[in-house]
């Protein structure tokens, strides 16, 4: 209300208060894509290559966020469906984009059961879903490997012996997946300057996008908005507040699981006991360098974020290299920026959140003052 | 209600059939195309130019092995070679394999026989033996959720 | 009004009592078509537990239901829920607003009743695939908006907006409710306090908002305690008072006078000879407050200025939410507060609770279980910790250490527990267990147990059953008799103050609007409450 | 007496039942299968005296209000910095591990006071911020192993002559200095008496310490910080002492592991090291606000004696090794638990 004619320095202020940690990215890349000694087209190439590869699975992050349940650390859920779906395609030799369609299949039911688990669990935990969330990944961790490390191959039968360990049974550590590798990325080739444009990738990608648009629109969305605002005006007006949470949950797994294929067919190999771990926590850095916080994301973070933080990603090994000569430190800097970046965002937005509290408080008690 | 009852069942049934036909369709299969004598039965052929579908063509000579990977259960096999009597043979003959069996063995001398044979008489499940050939290069199960950071 | 037709609403004996407390005596009264009907009386006089029971609340349900009847145009209703009601055609709008900050007025009018248009996926994943229909939401926002005939941008996000128009959302929200596909239309609203929040122009444009509602036929129960508001605009006026209707008169020529007096009035007289006759130029002034401002949600203290002198016991009185309770909670530092305060001739500093305690102010805070209590701690925990920290006590010296001295806690806390006739199993229970009226005990043993020199005791009685509300009223007043300990006592129930106290403040919009004997006749103290009468 | 099965039930906790007749079942089953249970019981009393040091640094944050302490690596990091210190100057013996404790105090107490400013400005949201700001301070030391100026050549890559190993042997240092302090045996049974006496020692000091003045503020502060503030109690600087409580234990704590262990582990070792210590002591019966040190030990016992114990008695029953796998399921599936309770959350 009042805010309608403020100075232009205080607006530059304003906006770097609020994007100090795109700001701060700007920078590191700025003062370290020199100092890697990349050429442009290489970075750029790799900027899409990374795009195509991590967008989809940040993207499944918005719906929780939406619906006030912040940062859902437990969508590692939905990557070890998908990499069931994906152990299981490869077991029954089905290759190419059918493969890839057939492991979604699959990864769906599980995401389902998934989703649905650890959206009762969060509703359980009111006021702390994100270490909730992040505890239920690595909870679900364990059971993962029990079934993939000891009943696959003796209680599940595997018939391709190429997947499972010397032993007789467990699947193998690296699983190679020749048979999806860059199928959907290649799908429809187009290389402009010499940069691979994946324009398959990017168009699921698009697609995503527009369904999230579409889906603010929709009832479920509205509901989501409200109960993400307001969980108690949001059951006092009849929404079934614990249901749709755990809607929300249900989908952003379920859109993990998907996100998690199209990155897996990227990479070409998938580290069965490791792949799904970190994919939680880089996306949940990338979605936050691109300007997301804990209560409020858009599709713009995520794009600016993975562009921002996998920039970082990329060219802090040669950087550290060439500093001092050790591509040991860039590797250490990037991992302590990824865990920084989170920690940095969490804590703003508490303190923020705090200040809110507090801030009607202080214009009454700056009232009075006047008063007198 | 009725109405979306309907449309919820239609759903799954065409998930569950675009499943099934994607295994259909994306299984893939090794065809292994052998010029070996059968013994007492088919000579092999001096020479032969074989592809299935529309991939490189190979030339074989006598006991030689080679293998076509494909998607899918109907293929198309071309042979182009010379026969006993000098005749130049070029024919396209159509084949389909079951999705249950990876690997699958076509001897093409028998195929040379008669041309016009059932599938059947030249073409059998392989069961390969050597996949697990590479145990010595396994690596120990790391299930410490850091190196893939490193 | 028109008495010949069937009355819109009508209550028949209407009795409910919340765990043999009776707070509802055979209540009745009609409603017409139209007519604006003022409810007042003081907090707890059950306005809000009637209302409760005519929306079918689960507060109500969940205890027991009601007995009597209610008629709907003349036919015996039993809502289930509170959506029996809204189908009805009754709303309501209460005190706090229930909207959601980012949305804007239209989705917050049409909240979880957006019209909607299939989609593709409608089918397949249900009705919530829907896609909104923002072009009929804006229209059944419109709609009420201009019902209501007040300024109200329908596309402004609510956390915007001033406090006026974040009423007007809210009742638009409730006359919205009738373009639903089974509602009825709109016909009995009830507005909770709707002006509490308002400046004095938007509570203009609401009371013409109401008057035109009232004359489209919509009946509106108008609950407030700004009296001058309720005959400026009602048709007829019911004062409750203890559970019953004290008064149900037509608005003719009714004074404001009256209505406080009906209001606070008791039937039963305070007995003379508890009281006392204090001694006011004997005894010095022990706690001055001047200018005091607190920040306390809900409980806003503008400026106070008040003298308490020693020995005596001071009520503070005044309807809920005038900012009473703030006057304790700013002084003993639990909310942010400015201001003078000087105890025995010594400046305090305030936001500081340790300073406040060490000079020997103690307090009794209304929130037993929020602050007044360690629910998971055993009694003795609860009773000597303020002491052990404060002063020391119950401390012994080993070598470096300060230990806890057990057995001193042991004792204490068995002294207390004889004293004030706690009922417990042993003093190692946890404070949880312990009922209403023995964890307020364990408050004011915790209190006593630091030897205070001064005593703010905030709402000793609320939420405790009669006979240790006696008990506790009566271990204060021995407390201070015994001790000379100056006791300031907040209250809301006037009688539990005139009983005790020497003298009572009322406060009123944040400020002290009044202080008079405790033996002044208690229409006086409820002119106070409600805005009127003289400062001093 | 049914009566008292289930009074005792729910006063022990049922999570605690099953896995106490569990592990009570593991050690039954064992002389059947083969597993030699003297060995097995000197595992597991060994493998307690390791760990409950560092479960202890737990208490004295879930004590104060603060939760539970997933930022533990900071604690474990001051440690590190100590032991480091203390090879680098080249003490030996029992010295070394003393010099260790000396070296580390300031680091942790200097951690540990950031630390707890911090999470009092994020009260509410402690838990997610302690994991977060555990995790990027052991990736800021993996670049600080690197580059600091260590010299001497049992910790230093060899080949390049500085920056620090990832596992440095504490032989020749303070390897076993308490295990063998006055370690009895009894047949085939070594009890490392040291070790338990100098956990016994930590233990009564936090004992003594809850008992006084300010550890019974500490706990107060714990169960109704509006209580405590209302008592006069500064609840912010309460809140930080815990915090450099559990920061000064956890450096103390890997001390204590590692001269047990036999290596100090660097870089990403301390990552997931609050973990085990955190399900330990709810396993022991502790709750997001609530732990005693009987917690800790029970609950460092019965989860130390599974991971002792499932491998052995698996191995010789069903020849697989899933102790990995129990180890995750039972740690995680406890800290779960202990979210998801509705008491806690009610709070």
């Amino acid at each position: 209300m009042k805010n309608l004619n403020i100075s232009r320095a205080e607006r530059l202020k304003r906006f770097v208060e609020n994007n100090t940690v795109p700001i701060l990215f700007v920078i590191i890349c700025a003062i370290g894509i020199p100092l890697s000694g990349y050429s442009m087209n290489y970075l750029i190439n790799e900027i899409f290559v990374r795009l195509s590869r991590n967008a989809f699975l940040i993207l499944s992050l918005l719906i929780p966020i939406m619906a006030g349940m912040g940062l859902n650390f437990g969508m590692t859920l939905g990557a070890m469906a998908a990499e069931i779906g994906l152990i299981i395609i490869c077991n029954l030799g089905v290759v190419g984009i059918p493969g890839m369609i057939l492991a979604a299949i699959i990864s769906t039911p599980i995401s389902i059961f998934l989703g649905w688990m650890c959206g009762n669990l969060l509703n359980m935990a009111k006021g702390r879903e994100m270490v909730t969330s992040y505890i239920i990944g690595f909870f679900v961790n364990g059971v993962y490997q029990l079934v993939v490390l000891y009943m696959m191959g003796s209680i599940i039968p595997i018939a391709n012996s190429a997947l499972v360990l010397s032993r007789g049974y467990g699947i193998r550590n690296t699983v190679n997946l020749t048979g999806i590798r860059k199928q959907l990325d290649g799908l429809i080739p187009l290389r402009i300057a010499g940069i691979n444009i994946p324009i398959a990738t990017l168009l699921v990608i698009a697609l995503l996008c527009v369904f999230i648009l579409w889906f603010r629109k929709t009832k479920l969305g509205q509901d989501m908005r409200a109960v993400g605002q307001d969980m108690e005006v949001a059951r006092a007006s009849g929404i079934k507040v614990e249901r749709t949470r755990i809607i929300s949950i249900i989908m952003s797994t379920v859109f993990a699981g998907y996100g998690m294929i199209i990155y897996l067919q990227n990479i070409g190999t998938l580290n069965t006991y490791n792949s799904h771990t970190q994919v939680g926590m880089f996306s949940i850095a990338a979605l936050l360098v691109g300007g997301a916080s804990v209560a409020k994301a858009n599709i713009r973070n995520v794009f600016l974020g993975v562009v921002l933080f996998h920039l970082m990603f990329v060219i802090s090994p040669m950087a550290g290299k060439n500093l001092i000569g050790e591509a040991q430190l860039g590797e250490y800097f990037r991992v302590f920026v990824s865990y920084g970046v989170i920690t940095v965002s969490l804590v703003l937005y508490e303190v923020r959140k705090k200040r809110e509290l507090s801030y009607e408080g202080d214009e009454l008690a700056a009232e009075q003052k006047e008063d007198k | 209600m009725n109405r979306r009852l309907i449309v919820r069942i239609v759903t799954c049934v065409a998930v569950i059939l675009l499943a099934f036909s994607m295994y259909f369709i994306g299984r893939q299969h090794t065809i292994l195309v052998d010029n070996r004598t059968v013994e007492g039965v088919a000579p092999a052929l001096k020479s032969i130019e074989v592809s299935i579908d529309k991939q490189d063509s190979l030339e074989l000579y006598p006991r030689d092995r080679d293998q076509f990977v494909v998607t899918g259960q109907s293929h198309k096999l071309h042979v182009k070679y010379t026969d006993s009597n000098w005749n130049e043979i070029d024919k396209v003959i159509k084949f389909k394999v079951p999705a249950k069996n990876d690997m699958y063995i076509i001897s093409l001398p028998k195929l040379a026989m008669n041309l016009d044979a059932p599938q059947s008489e030249w073409l059998e499940v392989f069961k390969s033996m050597a996949v697990q050939a590479d145990q010595s290069a396994e690596e120990p199960i790391v299930t410490d959720d850091l190196s893939a950071m490193m | 009004m028109n008495e010949q037709k069937t009355p819109l609403l009508e209550m028949r004996h209407i009795r409910k009592n919340f765990f043999g407390n009776q707070v509802l005596h055979d209540v009745n009264f009609i409603l017409h078509e139209g007519e604006i009907l003022g409810l007042v009386g003081e907090n707890g006089a059950g306005k809000s537990t009637l209302m409760n029971i005519l929306f079918a609340m689960d507060s109500i349900k969940n205890t027991g239901g009601y007995e009597g009847e209610m008629l709907i145009d003349g036919q015996v209703v039993n809502f289930e829920s509170s959506l029996d009601a809204l189908n009805q055609g009754i709303g309501m709008v209460h005190q706090e607003f229930s909207l959601i900050p980012d949305f804007t007025a239209t989705e917050n009018i049409v909240l979880n009743r957006e019209p909607q248009k299939r989609s593709l996926f409608s089918d397949l994943f249900g009705d919530r695939m829907d896609v909104l229909d923002r072009a009929k939401m804006d229209e059944i926002s419109k709609n009420a908006i201009n019902r209501l005939g007040v300024p109200l941008e329908s596309d402004m996000p609510v956390n915007q907006m001033p406090v006026g128009h974040k009423q007007f959302t809210e009742i638009a929200r409730e006359l919205s409710k009738d373009s639903g596909e089974n509602a009825k239309k709109i016909r009995l609203l009830v507005l909770d306090e709707p002006t509490a929040v308002l400046s004095e122009k938007e509570a203009e444009n609401l009371l013409t908002a109401m008057k035109k509602l009232s004359s489209e036929g919509v009946a509106i129960i108008f609950i407030s305690h700004r009296l001058q508001e309720i005959i400026d605009v009602c048709d007829s006026i019911m004062v409750m008072r203890d559970g019953k209707i004290i008064q149900q008169v037509e608005n003719k020529n009714v004074e404001i006078n009256s209505i406080a007096n009906w209001m606070v009035g008791r039937e039963v007289a305070v007995k003379e000879n508890t009281k006392r006759a204090f001694d006011y130029d004997k005894a010095p002034v022990d706690l001055s407050i001047k200018h005091l401002w607190v920040n306390m949600p809900g409980e806003v203290v503008r400026d106070v200025n008040i003298d308490v002198h020693k020995g005596e016991i001071l009520g503070i009185g005044g309807l809920a939410g005038q900012g009473k309770l703030g006057i304790p909670n700013g002084v003993m530092g639990l909310y942010p507060a400015g201001g003078e305060v000087t105890f025995q001739g010594q400046p305090l500093k305030l936001n500081s609770p340790r300073f406040l305690l060490d000079s020997g102010l103690a307090f009794v805070s209304e929130d037993r279980r929020g602050v007044g209590l360690l629910l998971d701690e055993s009694l003795e925990w609860n009773v000597s910790f303020g002491a052990m920290q404060v002063r020391d006590d119950f401390l012994k010296k080993f070598g470096p250490i300060t230990w806890r001295d057990q057995e001193a806690i042991e004792e204490v806390t068995a002294k207390y527990i004889k004293d004030l006739e706690i009922r417990c199993t042993s003093s190692k229970q946890h404070a949880k267990e312990l009922s209403g009226g023995n964890q307020q005990k364990i408050c004011l043993a915790k209190a006593f147990a630091m030897n205070p020199k001064l005593l703010f005791v905030s709402e000793p009685t609320r939420g405790i059953d009669i006979g240790a509300k006696q008990l506790v009223l009566n271990t204060l007043r021995k407390y201070n008799q015994e001790n000379g300990v100056t006791i300031v006592m907040i209250s809301s129930e006037l009688e539990e103050l005139r009983s005790i106290c020497d003298r009572i403040a009322i406060i009123t919009d944040g400020k002290v609007h009044g202080i008079l004997p405790a033996s002044s006749p208690s229409s006086d103290f409820g002119l106070l409450m409600v805005g009127k009468g003289s400062d001093k | 007496m049914m009566n008292k099965i289930i009074d005792f039930v729910h006063k022990a906790g049922l999570p605690r039942i099953i896995i106490g007749l569990f592990l009570f079942a593991l050690f039954v089953i064992a002389p059947f299968v083969g597993v030699k249970l003297d060995i097995s019981l000197t595992n597991v009393m060994n493998r307690f005296g390791m760990n409950c040091v560092m479960v202890l640094a737990m208490v004295p944050m879930i004590h104060s209000g603060c939760g539970l302490n997933f930022g533990l690596p900071l604690g474990i990091i001051s440690g590190l910095l100590g032991a480091t210190l203390s090879i680098e100057m080249g003490f030996s013996g029992m010295v070394s591990f003393l010099m260790a404790i000396v070296f580390s105090t300031p680091f942790a107490l200097l951690a540990g006071y950031g630390y707890g400013k911090l999470l009092n400005k994020v009260k509410g949201g402690e838990m997610m911020i302690a994991t977060y700001v555990g995790f990027s301070s052991v990736a800021f030391m993996c670049m600080m192993w690197l580059l600091l100026p260590y010299r001497n050549p049992t910790m230093v890559w060899g080949y390049a002559g500085r920056g620090l190993r990832t596992t440095i042997s504490t032989e020749g240092y303070y390897l076993h200095v308490l295990n063998d302090l006055l370690s009895l045996k009894f047949g085939g049974i070594v009890i490392p008496t040291g070790m338990f006496l100098f956990f016994a020692l930590l233990a009564f000091l936090m004992w003594a310490f809850l008992h006084t003045k300010t550890g019974t503020a500490m706990t107060a502060v714990g169960s109704n910080p509006i209580f405590a503030k209302a008592s006069g109690i500064n609840v912010d600087a309460i809140r930080t002492l815990s915090v450099i409580m559990s920061t000064w234990l956890g450096a103390v704590g890997i001390l204590v592991y590692e001269q047990s262990f036999g290596f100090i582990q660097l870089y990403m070792g301390p990552f997931y090291m609050a973990l085990p210590a955190v399900s330990a002591i709810l396993i022991g019966g502790a709750s997001v606000n609530k732990a005693s040190i009987t917690n800790v030990i029970v609950g460092t016992f019965l989860f130390q004696g599974i991971l002792t114990m499932t491998p052995s008695v698996m191995n010789s029953v069903v020849h697989t090794d899933i102790s990995e796998v129990v180890r995750i399921i039972v740690s995680n599936g406890m800290i779960l638990y202990a979210l998801t309770r509705k008491s806690e959350v009610a709070r």
